[in-house]
């Protein structure tokens, strides 16, 4: 890495290639915010590499200037897990989609999650799949219809956030595609945490499951719907009233603030905790709930690359840069 | 003192067979390492039993090594065997049926009680019903033997019963002429006291009283043989084929990525590869073969070579992420060591099934190269031009090795470090920024440039949709389609040039035996064999599959009578078919098990008649 | 009144081009089923952007259609084009270079301001700067005449400008003198109001102004063809297929598992079988494609139809469960909707690059049937087939489709119901119980006894493991190994009696075209081309590939010269010349796009020469 | 299914075949109980389908005189869905290791978890592949020496009751090998539970991981370290002293019983809590905390074979038994 590090703009990091992504799709903002932020990591731009699946959002490495490969369906955290172990100097960012990361690679993301290798995960979820034209997705709501499922479809979804946490992810995170700031800040945050960083992003398709999180996502609404959340901050929320969340033994209860009770009687986030991290990715604004967003989990453990590496030195500190003429004769050898 | 003679024997075929538990691996190998330095030739077949542990004494749980040892160069661990050696009932039926008759045969009699024949299901005692009618048999009660040579050093009975295999090594020892030394320091490095010295006094009683019990008419001797002059060790196929890849470690500069997720009977190349991480070689396993093969690609992208090993249920997992490393034109080694298929079939055996799945089992246009091992000391060579390949020419190869190879052992003659070629790594350079692009090519290879993330200025895009020559943009343009078809097919064909010409084996024309892989020790003696009976036959023996040298087609050509003997229902037989049209005709014998020479032998002189 | 004359035509090509969001595929669907109705033979090509919505008005979102009528019989939806019909600037220029010289080009003037120009990527305005030299050219306002008609409707801007395309579809409706009735209904059904009303007014404005305007120098009959008698319908392969298997079921009593996981272009068939539900198919979405596979064999263990639909790299991940699958002997199909490859390629585009996937793509010695459905109109049957195949001889039976007769439609007869004959399912019965074996076999077909769970008496296991002939238990006996292989073989060669005789169609000898697949009609064509100018020449085309027809040597060895057009880089010629060792040659094209007739001819003549 | 409920014993439900497990292997023990349980369901033994991947536990089906399929590495769960949905009636058992359900086939055990399948899986887990002999699994322990990984293994294991959850699980129960009442009590109860009964087994692999369980397992101490749980009974174990779990915010805390603490101070346990069995299946006996086993989680959801026969019976009640020839002849047909 150089030492003084560069000074970019946003368009340093688009690509000269066409976008094709239908227009009005959520994925162009979340390429718009990951350009920024690409721009401010204080890195230089061959630094960073973007590996996708397949799927539109996993078209994205094309729209980056950036090193980028565009892999096959579900398997971008095997490419990405080689890459950083043998090149952990890179920031590697994997884009996957909710049919690409939880359908067919449900298992690369959930074996990525556990060892925890040091890079970001930015999972578009549409709730769809977008690409072969609008299937219901395993983050489909029972009930869908389309064209693969007429009647609705039967299976009740995936929670990636509560997947990724019973994965043994250490950092887990959401955004929307169009809170641009709070994108920005999230996906800096993935960056700064040493391991898997787990991002989903509720992304819009506005062709095969338009207005899917209008509910919570709509200006008029947001305020009164989406909690914020933030390590050591209490967790209140809302516009028009104030509101706050509150334990009651095992289970999260909304109270209304106003004359006897504030913040200083809500639950204070505590992002260490994952009881409490698993009981927020539950909530999804049903029942005077909010949709949760922001950082709902991190700590700290082992990096897979770290450990990696430490071992591959730690074996030529004990052993000595191999010698192959040494290795060869090693054993029982005669002469004849 | 045995006044028995010493004769000469020019070669000899040795089987050691016993319960999973009675180390009867460890018999088979110090007695090859004993063998072959005292200057031998030899090649061996361990025989292992499919379950972990299968119940003691049953049949199912019988283990077994065979090796044939000679004055001469062989290639084969012999057909049938001079001599069994069993340690209880049920190895002595399972592997009777091995030895050649009059041959001789060493039972353990302390293992043939009621018991232990129902465990070996048999109704009727084998010392006693006959089984053994023209075998010149040893009765040994082998166990009881070596719990009283044992005895002295106080060890609990289960203990001091695990010695039998020392003892069995020393009467085979005695019988075949062979030095203690080698065994003896074995133990020494290997075992602690008490057993150290439990495991030297069994093996020294049994020499002794293979010396002195006066069962044995003769014992044997057999010369060294004039084998070209070097550094030997044994090597067996997983092992050479890990060597070569820290080899190619250390020869190109580049790290050696070995992403594999285990499976039999390929998962001892992981293991030999762990500790290697010194030289430059990282390993990985993975959740599965996608995850294994897709990391080992990751690798290569970021400038690894990326390796990644399996058997042929795991080769069809990994199909599609090949085809994206073939369009990608990133260099990939897949290491395919087969196994009797289809399906989980009979995985602890042998078989050259996949060689079609290595040319074809992908979706679209997707040639990748091939090429195979042919017995264990030619893995090392044949990974380290896996890997040169690959690295030349930005492509997967397909390495097949078989069952047969991995876990046979041979003498390997020990390569000069300095004579091997480095294998040089050009990552496109910052300083071709200007001028770069991700798909141009070298006009000799065709391979693009090599550029690894890190680099400034090289920043591109790949994927598995089709590339626009030179840019490598994604392009739907139909006559660029057909182009980079074409210059992908082109690649490999352009390997022709790596390529030595074809070696001959035998006459120059008349009937050509043509073969791949492990059957190389049948095919060859075979032809040795017909050759000094006066026939006009030939023997080539293929290493590289795709392409296939630019000098095969006429070289078939010269001949009136092809022949292809393979361990399938016919694969090389139909690319050869195909390719040259000629009327090229399969032996083929599917039974997880390699060719007999004898065997071979009749079917060759059967389709020459 | 426009005066222009009346002409008549044997045929003629039309192609439509907009924008994706200017409902082409609506168009040429609605001008394909009137000219149906006019009882004119025809075949159609739709050809979708890759993207699902590219940035409207640019090249990467032109959407296009394209159909052949004809007064006789046709096979193909013709090279050249002899009318376009350009709803903008990137439409026109994407598609010029398909239609012959002196075509009729209608454009939308309205889509050429500078801003359209910038979108298609233009430097200068091809109404103007000569680009249109050579054609005539029809030029029309025709968002502007759209708007004015539907204006009274009171649509808003954006909805009345969609009522386009059924403006133009009166334009060519007139031109080609089609009748507006059917269109009319099916609008009426479709639409609701205003949009119905909006539609029927852009429509009739079009056939009027084409009458009235005096543009046209003529306007055309296609008089019908005398096509066989019967009730005929549109269908598309996607559909065919679904429909087939929906009879399938019908017909067997037995329900068809539909496991799939959705991908370019085999999504259709789960799309289209979904709401089959009461005919006795199940369908499935699984997690991915082994799931998928997964599934459909725990169906058909459990005494269903299991089917699985994909296109190619779908198949490389389903191989490893093929595998299983003809081990345990249980009826599968596999249908292979194949797209360009390798890797991701170009998924929207059509190839014949699976064959040797199909073929060889498994680890171990693997044979399943392969067959392969050549048009839309035979793939009900096709897929008919596939399920009597699997279910009779208890095997995997690959189907191949590809995007072009997946997507494509044509006129399909309607089958008697009462004649598809019934595919008898005949589950092992709990009376047999006590002779029962799993691995007996049936006499004729090899076919094992299919034994499904909740049968009593019949419990037993099969897995994947070789298991011994006969019982089912697992085997590693080498003889058994053997047998069991060329059973599985041998099963696969039995369906040679299912074959009927090859039909050959043109001459008995001089040069043979063969074929597989959807180049059925550029073959037929240049055939039939070639025999009206008198040369010896003669077309085969395949349904079987594995096993191929049991005479198809004999019908090799009559000609002089067998040629192979593929669009893949040689496939079917590598079968066949190592099945039969004749010289057949590839004619081979790999540009995501199927044969013109012309390029084939020229391709065919020169082999000839 | 036949009214009367045959009478079977344990030896109904043994096959002829030789078993080819080491001796002393877990899975004696886990077959032994499966025998005895399938025999006392009083469903007729062709009813019952086991399924399997492939690994030394996957080698089961060959041993239970019923319908057996051993399939492919990771794949059961596939097969088992296809024939559940489309054979309803049958008794479908899953039989899985850690490699095969947690390694290769972790998505497809996620995906079954969701959808919730009625059918068992029992998931043996040896942390070890056993067949392929002894390389460390996805539930090895950090630091695991095995030939693949001689300086130690670096990545964090699953933990597969949290995997579970996380992935949607209706019913998650553990037992152990050689706890044999306790075992046949489990597997008893997710035979009872409609829906997918993800039941992990602890299983001791002598030859590769022997001893793994020891530490809580071994008679001496299984009483003091083993908290067997039940819906709606006190949290206590413990022989020597008693022991109790309480709440203490989001966490866990033991507390010995005596003098002024009972019983009646302690949780009780409620399997309908998916919070309260997320931070039970992360206690692994350190720090004075017990291994829970038994029960942890049970609720019921909509089956997905139910649906999916509940769809195709609404079909056939809508649009009457599908026609053949109307369908051929639906839309647009001519006749020439
Ligand atoms: C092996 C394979 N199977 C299936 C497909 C087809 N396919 C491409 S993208 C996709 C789903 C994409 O969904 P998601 O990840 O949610 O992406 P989105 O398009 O919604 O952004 C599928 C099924 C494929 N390309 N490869
Ligand atoms: C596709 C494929 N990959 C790899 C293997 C090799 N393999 C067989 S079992 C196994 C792991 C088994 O582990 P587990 O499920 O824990 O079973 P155990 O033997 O420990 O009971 C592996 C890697 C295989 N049979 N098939
Ligand atoms: S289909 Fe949906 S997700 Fe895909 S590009 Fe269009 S709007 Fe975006
Ligand atoms: S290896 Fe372990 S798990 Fe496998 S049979 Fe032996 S003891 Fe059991
Ligand atoms: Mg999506
Ligand atoms: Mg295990």
């Amino acid at each position: 890495m150089s030492t003084q590090p560069p000074e970019y703009a946003k368009k340093d990091f688009m690509s000269d290639q066409i976008i094709r992504w239908c227009p009005g799709c959520g994925d162009y903002s979340i390429l718009s915010q990951v350009q920024t932020v690409f721009s401010q990591l204080g890195r230089p731009k061959e630094e960073f590499v973007v590996i996708s699946g397949i799927g539109c959002s996993s078209r994205f490495p094309y729209y980056m200037n950036t090193y980028g490969f565009h892999t096959i369906h579900g398997r971008a955290p095997g490419f990405a897990t080689g890459l950083k172990v043998t090149r952990p100097e890179l920031s590697v960012w994997v884009v996957t989609g909710d049919g690409d990361g939880l359908s067919i690679g449900g298992n690369h993301l959930a074996h990525l999650l556990r060892r925890n290798v040091d890079l970001n995960v930015m999972l578009f979820n549409n709730r769809i799949y977008g690409l072969t034209k609008g299937q219901y997705s395993p983050t489909s709501e029972v009930g869908k219809k389309t064209k693969s499922t007429p009647m609705g479809s039967i299976d009740n979804p995936f929670n990636p956030l509560a997947f990724a946490i019973g994965s043994g992810a250490t950092c887990v995170m959401r955004s929307i595609d169009v809170f641009a700031q709070h994108l920005r800040d999230t996906l800096q945050a993935a960056d700064t945490h040493r391991g898997t960083s787990f991002v989903e992003i509720y992304q819009n398709c506005n062709i095969f499951n338009d207005g899917a999180f209008d509910a919570f996502t709509d200006r008029a609404v947001r305020d009164d719907r989406i909690l914020y959340l933030e390590h050591g901050k209490p967790m209140v929320w809302g516009k028009t009233a104030r509101w706050g969340l509150r334990l009651d033994g095992l289970a999260l209860q909304v109270v209304q603030l106003g004359d006897d009770l504030d913040e200083s009687h809500c639950l204070v986030h505590d992002a260490t905790n994952r009881v409490l991290a698993t009981m927020l990715a539950d909530l999804d604004g049903s029942d005077g709930f909010p949709v949760p967003v922001g950082l709902f989990y991190s700590v700290q453990r082992p990096t897979y690359d770290g450990a990696f590496g430490a071992q591959i030195r730690e074996a030529k500190v004990r052993l000595g840069e191999g010698d192959l003429h040494q290795l060869l004769h090693a054993g029982d050898t005669w002469k004849v | 003192m045995n006044q028995a003679d010493t004769k000469n024997l020019e070669q000899v075929v040795i089987r050691f067979a016993g319960d999973s538990g009675d180390g009867m691996q460890v018999v088979g190998s110090q007695f090859t390492r004993t063998s072959a330095l005292v200057g031998n030739d030899l090649a061996t077949l361990p025989d292992f039993p499919a379950e972990i542990r299968a119940p003691a004494g049953t049949r199912e749980g019988v283990s077994g090594f065979q090796i044939q040892l000679a004055d001469h160069q062989i290639f084969t661990p012999g057909d049938q065997a001079d001599a069994l050696v069993a340690l209880n009932a049920a190895a002595l039926v399972t592997n009777l049926g091995a030895v050649r008759p009059g041959g001789i045969v060493i039972v353990n009699t302390d293992k043939f009680a009621k018991l232990d024949l129902d465990k070996a299901r048999l109704s009727s005692n084998p010392l006693e019903d006959g089984t053994l009618d023209g075998y010149r048999v040893i009765r040994a009660p082998i166990s009881t033997m070596t719990k009283d040579a044992v005895e002295p050093l106080g060890l609990k009975t289960k203990e001091a019963d695990r010695c039998k295999n020392f003892y069995c090594l020393g009467v085979v020892y005695w019988l075949y002429g062979r030095p203690l030394d080698a065994t003896e320091a074995w133990v020494r490095r290997k075992f602690k006291s008490p057993y150290l010295e439990a495991n030297l006094a069994a093996l020294h009683a049994g020499h002794a009283w293979a010396e002195t019990s006066e069962l044995f008419q003769n014992h044997y001797a057999i010369p060294s043989a004039s084998l070209p002059s070097g550094d030997y060790r044994n090597i067996t196929g997983n092992m050479g084929i890990a060597l070569g890849l820290a080899a190619a470690a250390v020869k190109s500069g580049a790290t050696v990525f070995y992403g594999s997720y285990p499976i039999t009977p390929a998962s001892d190349i992981l293991h030999n590869l762990a500790p290697f991480k010194h030289f430059g070689v990282a390993t990985f396993q993975a959740e599965d073969e996608i995850a294994a093969v897709c990391a080992a690609i990751g690798a290569s992208y970021g400038g690894a070579i990326g390796v990644t090993g399996t058997s042929g249920p795991g080769l069809a997992l990994k199909a599609e992420a090949v085809g994206l490393a073939l369009t990608a034109e990133l260099p990939l080694v897949i290491v395919d060591v087969q196994r009797a298929g289809p399906s989980t079939g009979l995985p602890t055996k042998t078989e050259q099934s996949d060689l079609m799945q290595a040319m074809y089992g992908r979706n679209g246009e997707s040639p990748v190269a091939v090429i195979a091992a042919s017995r264990p000391n030619d893995t090392f060579e044949v990974a380290l031009e896996a890997v040169r390949l690959s690295v030349k020419y930005r492509t997967p190869v397909i390495l097949l090795s078989d069952g047969y190879i991995a876990n046979g052992a041979e003498p390997w003659t020990l390569p000069d470090i300095h004579a091997i070629p480095r294998i040089p790594i050009d990552y496109a350079k910052a300083e071709e920024a200007e001028t770069f692009q991700p798909y141009a090519r070298d006009p000799e290879t065709l391979a693009r440039p090599w550029a690894v993330p890190g680099t400034p200025g090289l920043e591109h895009r790949i994927g598995g949709l089709e590339k626009q020559d030179r840019t490598g943009n994604v392009s739907y343009d139909p006559a660029n389609h057909q182009k980079m078809c074409e210059l992908r097919a082109e690649k490999i064909l352009r390997m022709r040039a790596d390529i030595p010409p074809t070696q001959v084996h035998g006459s120059a024309d008349g009937t050509l035996l043509i073969g791949w892989g492990s059957t190389f020790g049948a095919i060859r003696t075979v032809t040795d064999q017909l050759l000094a009976d006066g026939h006009r036959i030939a023997h080539v023996h293929l290493r590289h599959l795709n392409p296939l040298p630019g000098d095969l087609g006429d070289v078939l050509s010269r001949y009136e009578r092809v022949l292809v003997p393979e361990l399938n229902l016919g694969q090389l037989v139909r690319l050869l078919r195909d390719l040259y049209l000629v009327d090229a005709r399969p032996i083929s014998k599917i039974q997880g098990q390699p060719f007999f020479t004898s065997e071979l032998r009749a079917r060759v002189v059967a389709a020459m008649a």
